[in-house]
């Protein structure tokens, strides 16, 4: 059962992402994002990261994918005007990519063969994590917490900065 | 030898701060500012001359040595001492120095500037002569540079940027070599050092692959300094488009320092790598002398041709100290780099003259100035002499030992490399003779050159002490000898190790 | 040493996942490479973003599960991601006043 | 090594050849400006040497017991090492003390002679400094201990020959003259300075005696002493005027008279014969390098004589006859190294310094008689000259004297000199015959410049008006030294004892000269032949000299032209080396700096023209690696195009290519096979 | 739970940071100089705290979160320093900001919390977290003057690339988090020995993970081919946030470098380790880095961009000491770094001064400037000579030390190459000397630098003459920055 999910899982991320990458319509590529996304999310699921699940579809979905739209709405004078969105670079980059993508699977695969690889262990992970990963969070993790709590706030003053107009 | 105060020291920042002091005058004050610097350059002249009188030539040993912990965290020490081959050097250095600060009295453009570049060129040549530490060493081998650039770069003639620039290159490429090699010597030590006496000692227990390699290094520094042919390319312009001042100081001391870095370096640490490379090193001297002779002969302006007659007088040198296992060729090379320093200096000082006269330095221009300058053409045709080595002067004394050095070193094996050097004499008779009349003989154009003044004092006082001590040097040149027999005679042990 | 073929079924999924994220991650690049439009380019930056996620959450889950530094891990990456989006938004509303267009083609006043 | 006679004067020698450089000094440095002064201080300065040098003969002849004179040596060194010493020093022996007498003599003559002559030139002081300069250096070189002294001073007289020669260096021909006289002795020297070299190579000292020891010690092989030999030879050849290096002297004639009378008749030319002399007992122990030596000799002496024939300079034909008689000396050395049962050991030694000495004194008169007669008519050229005899009775019956002292007539001097030399020649046909001939065309060419010159009608009217004899200055000197050319042979006559025994003994045992009469009634009859055709041909003019060049036209032109050995060196040394030269500058500034910039030039070649113009590189590096890089830079800085696509680009593409090459293993494997 | 000890610098920096925010705020009269001053002073002091709280580390367990070692100590020095010092030079950049000057030095300030945290940190997350918070604020400050079109440029170019690098570092860091299951960068060596026990070697993937780490951190030190941003945003950042970036945020890329490869991958330096070695694969980007850096900035007419193609190659130089992998490479690293600080921000600090008065960043305008303002001149010539490692200049001292390693090393062959390229860096260095001093042009502007300008040059030029010849006590600081390190 749980293999269908991540078939079908699979097969929008792949389709979504590569709608991203493709459309030639700026509005379209966000809505992808966002499908992607979500179902990113369903895959934490399917590893029993649900906490994980929650923050990607709240930050994301919630945050920085309507952000996104915003954005084209401000900046595209028209949303959802066909423009050209794709450079000259296409072959190159599909190219890398590949290379990328079949070569990385094809070692993973190699030293997965050869024993030589990250090993799995045989426990089941506990069904309920949430809890426990906000306790490392305000223990082990507490400082990264905290120096991206500055961060956070860095971020918002820098975009507020650059973003705001200035009344000249 | 200890001694009461730290007299190198001394000698070496005497300058420094004679150009410190020298920030602080101001600009217009052009006279000021002169006899300032003359007053600094005398002092280090004093200096060493009172290094000269002190320094104790019975031994081998460094003396007046200075030596201090400066950086432990890389073995640098600041470590200064002197021998017979460096306190001629030394010497010399300090003479000319204030020769030519007086001969560039008649700088007019950018006075301040100038002197304070000359001074610090100074404290860098007097101190790579009495270091003893290779970072120090090459420290100052590098300080040199940057003035020199200036001095060249907005002094010099026409082509000036041209020639700094390439000179500065040069020399660099250059010690990119040696700080390898340096470095090299530095970490193959069991107990790591950059003191070149233990250096001495360690390196040549060296593998000969170490000290080869090392010494190949080290020659393509110093070949480029000296220069030996095929490097000499920068010699012709720098030595052509620098002041007056300048050549004199670039051929009387700074070629000097090639040489002087091959006796104080890499011949007796890299013994191995000598007796690898003598017969090339030989060669490339021979090559020299008679490429240079040769290319002196062709030239049309006067200084290049005194430039090029530089680059045929180190082949000498370099002939000699190809022939190691002989005390008289290395003796011979320590009085050529004494007496090419005097000759060749006062030779460009000369043309300098005379280019201020003429403004121009175009041989064929000239004629019969014999008629109008007596003085002046007496003057040129005996440091012509000397250059090409007749007896009684300085020159002579140095050629003659340096072919009967090599020629002891090398008649078994290659007696033909000497004797194809022995037809360089001739060779430089033919083009000093040339020179000579061309410029001084024939038929005088009264009405281009009667304007032409006679040398005056102040020229005449630079050229009397080079030309007293040429002829010393060459009438009697045992207190020189002394003065270094016993140092060469250990180097020359140290060499055949 | 416990039952092969249980390792190996985990193996074959951890794979899986691995290979999805490669995927993306490639993907992502491909992206970066060939958009024009600012803003898509930001797009795929935040798939190659996911895809590191999925790295982080599935070695998480397959070879130490019992403990949630990739989790975590994963968590730092979308927050941050968040931020950068942010920034990177501001950026090009800036460029768009400055340029009047978000072609980040367009955008090569420096070079050489 | 020497227990010295203790002497005054014999142990203050040096002094002689001191004091005139100090005359030399004060003249150049104080009374430059006042003529007659300078002049009076050099005149006394060389007749004090003059006196001193009789002294010291006289010490000497004292001195000499039993045939061998002790010599006086004084030594100290100027440098030293454990295996090398140059020592500054002075030895006195025999020959050195005759040559003092030689140098001083002619010397002082034509320092005198030189007031009339020199009178009104603007350079008058300068002569006179540079005249002691000569004699210092030439009387050094006399004294010299070693080999390296000698060597010295040997530099010294070239350089003072040169200043000399091209004393009036206004003239081209004048400094040309010098230069090649310079340059071409030095060649020699070059052979000397090799021999130097060997010497200290193979024998490790140069000090005469020492190296003599060794010589005849016998450790050092022969072979190596005839490479020494001939180098050191070779520096006579120069200096002495040797074919293949004669040409310096013909035109070294462009010099004052007086000049080429002292240098290049008396002395200097007569420096190699004196090394050589110096030298004999490395000819002597080696018989290839004596037969070298008088090989040289031979020829030179006679091809000098048949060049000598045709010439129609005055001075010209004399110099000609110096070299013939030089050559004549030098055969006559050689010549004692070969030995041979007919004459006694030292003859040619005896005969050849011997010679040198007579042959200074007539053929310095000659250059001064010739050089009043040029004083008198302003040119060199015999065919304008003519019945000066009338004119000018004191210079020709002079000129008259020295020309028999040349031709070797009974009782002039050179008649016992030439015939020693003949009879040194005895055992050898070849140098006999040609020994003989070269003494007939000898008188010939001098009676035919007698005739031309003296006798017949004037061929130049209004020169031969304004012809009249020299002032006193010059005309007491010719006296002086003709009676010398008539007496000094008497030394060395067959059968007097005395002076000539010690004089010009070697190897100890002291030379008694003996009359051989064939030998003496051959030469005399053949000098007597020579005079006779002159005679026949230029004063009774009953033997037209027209027609018999006319027989011999192609010889004629030959001997003319010197056998145009000027032209071929020039053709076959002097342009090659020029050309060489200018070659090498090219060289220099193209292809050896060019090597550097070769990298560049391609390059530059490839990029393009317009930032060529780009003015920060160009003034600031034009230096060949500068063009490179500049050129790579002009390329490289292209990559960034400032389109944020491409840097991405970069940034995948790099990461992309480095994952390749590690993890194939690429990169490991290839740096691996460099060996880095 | 954990000792916040050790934090205290960082803590107090950052809250600093809102503090000169507030006083923008707050303050009724907007000028640059009080909240200039006092993020200076805040700077100032939290160096002495640094010092105060050094050697004690944050810890969970056993495990080193965040360590104030020497190492980090050496580096927040070089930050710190930078920080002071582009702050001292922006006096003038600031004053022609129309808007948010207290923003601008706060967030300098936010960015040097995040290097120091990055240059502490000892475990993975903490480490991404700080070099985000290092890189967000230079983003914004790289577009800061938002009215030129160059500024905002360089803005998206910078954080672009940024984003992209800092992706594919964390695809590295995942499979490396696989391979170990670990975060803490001690613990991960354990289990790297330990994998590499047990099952005999580390598959491919891993060497995929370390050169994707080596293109996500090479990034930040502009190393060639990830160096195409540096150029541009150089050029279009003010000239101040230049100087900042090309020191400190260099540095800080340059510590967690060392950190991870020099550190915690340490045993994978040598070629026995193949493929999984990085030394060698280094040493070939360094050496590239250094050629095309020096090359290329022999053509540049702009001040800023032929200093950020220097500051390229000078990467490459530095890269020779990581690659060195020991020691005394670890020791150089620190003090070329350190060494390089002063002249770059002096030379930066120069153009900013000639800049703002005479409006032009091109080289070609610093012709004649010795007669018009001697000072300058002699001091950029400083600069200059130091950069290109001419003595007595610390930069000559600082390129010796890692020449010196990389011999030891046994990298001789990049000695050489490194040497001869910086031969060739002469030829640009030299051209702004020649300017200066060769050429006869006469040059109208006659500076007088502000005090804290004329306190930054003063500084830097001490600085660069200081350590040249008396480098000793730095030296010794620098040898025990290696201490914390396994060679």
């Amino acid at each position: 059962m749980a293999d269908t999910v991540f078939v079908i899982l699979a097969i929008l991320i792949v389709s979504s992402a590569l709608a991203v990458v493709t459309l030639r319509n700026i509005f379209h590529c966000a809505l992808m994002l966002i499908l992607c996304l979500f179902c990113v999310a369903g895959l934490y699921i399917l590893m029993y990261a649900e906490f994980l699940a929650v923050v990607q579809v709240l930050l994301y979905v919630g945050a920085v994918a309507i952000l996104m739209i915003f954005a084209i709405m401000l900046t595209s004078r028209l949303a959802g005007r066909e423009i050209q969105l794709s450079n000259e670079q296409t072959f190159i980059g599909g190219f890398l990519a590949t290379v990328f993508v079949f070569g990385l699977g094809y070692l993973y695969y190699k030293d997965i063969e050869a024993g030589q690889f990250a090993r799995v262990s045989l426990k089941i992970p506990g069904a309920e994590n949430s809890l426990s990963i906000g306790k490392l969070l305000m223990t082990e993790y507490v400082l990264p917490f905290e120096v991206v709590s500055i961060l956070l706030l860095a971020a918002l003053i820098g975009a507020i900065i650059l973003a705001r107009k200035e009344g000249n | 030898m200890t001694y009461s105060y730290p007299i190198l020291t001394y000698t070496i920042f005497v300058p420094l701060l004679g150009a410190v002091l020298l920030l602080f005058i101001d600009k217009e004050k052009h006279n000021a500012i002169r006899w300032t610097s003359a007053f600094f350059a005398f002092v280090t002249m004093i200096l060493t001359l009172v290094i000269l009188k002190d320094f104790d030539w019975t031994t081998s040993q460094m003396q007046f040595q200075e030596m201090h912990s400066w950086i432990p965290a890389i073995g640098a020490q600041y470590f200064l001492g002197v021998d017979g081959i460096s306190v001629p050097m030394l010497v010399l250095t300090g003479l000319l120095s204030l020769i030519a600060i007086v001969v560039s009295f008649n700088i007019t453009k950018r006075v301040k500037e100038y002197f304070v570049f000359f001074l610090l060129l100074e404290c860098g040549m007097i101190g790579v002569f009495a270091a003893l530490d290779f970072f120090l060493f090459y420290i100052f081998w590098e300080i040199m540079l940057v003035p020199m650039y200036f001095l060249i770069g907005i002094w010099g003639g026409p082509e000036r940027e041209y020639a700094a620039i390439k000179f500065f290159l040069y020399t660099l490429f250059g010690s990119i070599f040696m700080l390898v090699a340096i470095l090299v010597l530095y970490f193959a030590a069991p107990t790591p050092t950059l003191n070149m006496m233990e250096m001495t000692r360690i390196a040549p227990t060296y593998t000969s692959g170490i000290q080869i390699m090392t010494f190949a290094f080290f020659f393509i520094a110093f070949a480029i300094k000296v220069p030996v042919w095929p490097f000499h390319t920068w010699l012709p312009d720098a030595h052509v488009q620098a002041p007056t001042a300048i050549s004199i100081i670039l051929a009387a001391v700074l070629l000097k320092m090639g040489t002087y870095g091959m006796l104080r370096i890499s011949w007796p640490m890299l013994p191995e790598g000598l007796h690898y490379f003598s017969i090339p090193i030989a060669i490339l001297g021979v090559i020299a002398i008679i490429y240079g002779a040769l290319v002196s002969l062709a030239q049309k302006d006067l200084k290049k041709l005194v430039a090029y007659s530089s680059v045929s007088h180190m082949g000498y040198c370099m002939l000699a100290l190809a022939a190691y296992s002989s005390v008289e060729a290395i003796s011979g090379c320590m009085f050529q780099m004494v007496s090419h320093g005097l000759i060749t200096g006062a030779l460009f000082l000369l043309v300098g003259v005379l280019y201020d006269r003429a403004h121009t330095r175009e041989i064929a221009a000239f004629g019969g100035i014999g008629k109008k300058m007596p003085v002046y053409t007496a003057l040129m045709v005996m440091f012509g002499m000397a250059s090409l080595g007749l007896p009684g002067m300085s020159g002579f004394i140095s050629e003659f030992m340096i072919f009967m050095g090599s020629f002891r070193h090398f008649w078994a094996t290659h007696p033909s490399i000497v004797i194809i050097a022995v037809l360089g004499v001739v060779l430089t008779a033919a083009y000093i003779l040339r020179m000579v009349q061309r410029v001084f003989l024939g038929e005088f154009d009264q009405e281009r050159w009667g304007h032409l003044t006679e040398i005056n004092v102040r020229e005449t006082l630079c050229v009397a002490p080079l030309a007293v001590l040429t002829i010393l040097v060459g009438v009697y040149p045992k207190p020189l000898t002394d003065l270094m027999d016993a140092t060469l005679q250990n180097l020359v042990t140290l060499m055949a190790r | 040493m416990s039952d092969p073929t249980m390792s190996q079924l985990l193996n074959a999924e951890m794979l899986r996942y691995l290979w999805l994220a490669a995927a993306l991650f490639g993907i992502g690049l491909f992206g970066i490479l060939t958009r024009r439009n600012a803003i898509a380019i930001l797009m795929s930056l935040e798939l190659m973003f996911n895809a590191v996620n999925i790295n982080l959450v599935a070695f998480n889950r397959f070879t130490s599960p019992s403990t949630f530094a990739g989790q975590i891990f994963a968590i730092f990456v979308v927050v941050i991601a968040a931020a950068e989006a942010t920034v990177g938004l501001a950026i090009v509303i800036l460029i768009y006043r400055n340029w009047r267009s978000i072609d980040a083609d367009r955008v090569n006043l420096l070079k050489w | 090594m020497h227990e010295t006679a203790h002497s005054f004067i014999l142990d203050n020698a040096y002094w002689i050849a001191l004091l005139p450089l100090i005359s030399s000094a004060i003249i150049l440095f104080f009374t430059r400006w006042r003529e007659p002064l300078s002049a009076g201080i050099s005149i006394t300065a060389i007749v004090l040497g003059w006196v001193a040098s009789i002294w010291v003969m006289i010490e000497v002849l004292i001195n000499s017991h039993g045939g061998h004179f002790q010599y006086i040596e004084r030594a100290f060194d100027i440098v030293s090492f454990e295996t090398m010493h140059l020592q500054l020093g002075f030895v006195i022996d025999p020959v050195a003390a005759m040559m003092l007498i030689v140098v001083t003599t002619v010397s002082s003559c034509v320092q005198i002679y030189s007031l009339g002559y020199m009178h009104g030139d603007p350079r008058f002081s300068r002569y006179y400094a540079y005249l002691s300069l000569f004699t210092f250096s030439m009387l050094g070189l006399v004294l010299a201990n070693n080999f390296f002294l000698i060597f010295i001073f040997w530099e010294l007289v070239g350089l003072t020959s040169y200043l000399l020669i091209g004393f009036w260096f206004e003239k081209k021909s004048a400094s040309d003259a010098g230069k090649k006289a310079f340059i071409t002795t030095k060649v020699g020297d070059l052979g000397f300075l090799l021999g130097l070299m060997l010497m200290f190579a193979w024998i490790g000292t140069f000090d005469y005696d020492e190296v003599f020891a060794a010589v005849k010690s016998g450790q050092i092989e022969t072979w190596k002493l005839t490479t020494i030999g001939i180098c050191i030879f070779c520096g006579a050849v120069g200096k002495s005027a040797q074919f293949p290096l004669h040409v310096w002297l013909p035109d070294a004639m462009e010099g004052p008279t007086p000049v080429s009378a002292l240098i290049h008749a008396a002395t200097m030319v007569a420096a190699g014969v004196y090394l050589v002399a110096k030298a004999m007992p490395l000819y002597t122990a080696s018989t290839t390098a004596a037969a070298v030596v008088a090989y040289i000799g031979l020829f030179t002496s006679f091809f000098a004589a048949s060049i000598a024939l045709v010439q129609n300079d005055i001075k010209r034909v004399l110099a000609f006859s110096t070299l013939s008689q030089l050559g004549y000396m030098i055969m006559a050395l050689g010549l004692n190294g070969i030995l041979s049962e007919h004459v006694e050991p030292g003859t040619g030694y005896a005969a050849g310094t011997f010679h040198l000495m007579t042959h200074a004194f007539f053929k310095a008169l000659l250059f001064l008689g010739a050089g009043s007669v040029i004083h008198a008519v302003h040119t060199n050229d015999i065919q304008l000259m003519g019945g000066l005899y009338g004119k000018m009775k004191k210079t020709a019956s002079t000129f008259f004297i020295a020309c028999l002292a040349i031709a070797g007539i009974f009782p002039f001097a050179g008649f016992f000199s030439k015939d020693e030399i003949i009879v040194a020649t005895m055992g050898h046909p070849v140098f006999q015959t040609v020994a003989s001939l070269v003494a007939f065309m000898t008188a010939f060419y001098m009676f035919r410049l007698y005739f031309l010159t003296f006798t017949g009608e004037p061929r130049d009217e209004e020169k031969y008006h304004h012809a009249h004899e020299s002032p006193n200055s010059m005309t007491y000197p010719l006296m002086f030294l003709a009676v010398l050319a008539f007496g000094a042979g008497w030394f060395g006559a067959p059968g007097v004892k005395g002076f000539s025994n010690y004089i010009f003994e070697y190897g100890g045992h002291a030379h008694t000269p003996s009359a051989h009469w064939s030998v003496i009634i051959i030469s005399t009859v053949l000098a007597l032949c020579g005079i006779g055709l002159a005679y026949l041909m230029y004063y009774k003019k009953s033997i037209s000299p027209d027609t018999v060049v006319e027989k011999v036209k192609p010889i004629y032109t030959l001997l003319y032209n010197k056998y145009y050995i000027d032209e071929l060196y020039d053709f076959i040394l002097i342009q090659p080396t020029y050309r060489l030269g200018r070659f090498l500058w090219s060289f220099d500034a193209n292809v050896v700096d060019g090597l550097v910039n070769l990298q560049a030039t391609i390059t530059y070649w490839l990029s393009d023209v317009k930032h060529w113009i780009d003015k920060n590189i160009v003034d600031g590096t034009v230096n060949g690696f500068g063009l490179f890089c500049d050129a790579a830079s002009g390329a490289f800085r292209k990559m960034q195009s400032g389109r944020l696509a491409h840097y991405l680009l970069a940034v995948v593409f790099g990461m992309i290519l480095i994952i390749l090459l590690a993890s194939s293993n690429l990169l490991n494997w290839t740096l691996a096979k460099v060996g880095l | 739970m954990i000792n916040i000890t050790p934090l205290i610098p960082e803590l107090f920096l950052f809250v600093m940071a809102i503090v000169v925010l507030m006083l923008d705020l707050f303050s009724s009269r907007r000028t640059v100089t009080l909240p200039a001053y006092v993020s200076m002073f805040a700077l100032v002091v939290t160096g002495f705290l640094m010092f105060k709280y050094h050697g004690d580390a944050v810890r969970w367990g056993t495990q080193a979160i965040f360590i104030a070692d020497t190492f980090a100590t050496f580096f927040k020095i070089i930050i710190l320093g930078a920080a002071f010092l582009s702050i001292g030079m922006s006096f003038g950049t600031a004053e022609k900001m129309s808007h948010h000057r207290g923003e601008f030095f706060s967030l300098i300030l936010f960015s040097t919390v995040g290097m120091m945290f990055l240059v502490s940190a000892k475990e993975l997350i903490l480490l991404y977290v700080g070099l985000e918070l290092t890189t967000i604020p230079l983003f914004v400050l790289a577009a800061y003057q938002k009215t030129k079109q160059a500024s905002s440029e360089a803005g998206l170019k910078y954080l672009i690339i940024g984003a992209a690098s800092s992706a594919i570092l964390l695809f590295g860091f995942s499979i490396l988090y696989g391979f170990t299951g670990s975060t803490y960068l001690n613990q991960i060596t354990i289990n790297l020995s330990i994998f590499w026990l047990a099952y005999g070697g580390l598959g491919t993937t891993f060497t995929v993970a370390l050169m994707m780490m080596i293109a996500g951190l090479t990034f930040k030190l502009a190393i060639v081919p990830f160096h195409m941003w540096a150029p541009d945003v150089y050029e279009g950042a003010p000239t101040p946030i230049t100087a900042f970036l090309s020191i400190g945020s260099k540095a800080a890329g340059l510590a967690a470098i060392v950190r991870i490869f020099d550190g915690t991958l340490i045993a994978f330096a040598t070629d026995i380790m193949a493929p999984s070695n990085w030394g060698l694969m280094v040493a070939v980007l360094a050496a590239v880095t250094m050629i095309l850096g020096n090359i290329i900035a022999i053509r540049q007419t702009n001040i800023k961009r032929m200093l950020a193609y220097s500051s390229i190659a000078q990467a490459g130089y530095i890269m020779v000491g990581v690659v060195a992998a020991s020691q005394l490479g670890v020791a150089s690293t620190g003090f070329y770094m350190f060494a390089y600080m002063f002249a770059n921000m002096g030379a930066f600090a120069v153009v900013a001064i000639y800049a703002e008065k005479s409006g032009s960043e091109n080289i070609s305008d610093f012709a004649g400037l010795s007669k018009s303002s001697p000072v300058l001149a002699i001091l950029m010539t400083m600069f200059m000579l130091s950069l290109a490692g001419i003595p007595p200049m610390a930069g000559f001292m600082a390129k010796y030390y890692i020449f010196a390693a990389a011999i030891q090393a046994g990298y001789t062959w990049l000695v050489i190459l490194a040497l001869l390229t910086s031969v060739i860096s002469l030829y640009y260095y030299a051209n702004v000397i020649r300017l200066m001093y060769l050429v006869e042009g006469e040059n109208k502007y006659h500076i007088v630098p502000s005090f804290p300008a004329g306190m930054v040059l003063s500084i830097a030029g001490i600085g660069a003459v200081l350590f040249g010849i008396l480098p000793q006590s730095m030296l010794d600081l620098a040898i025990k920055t290696a201490a914390s390190f396994a060679f």
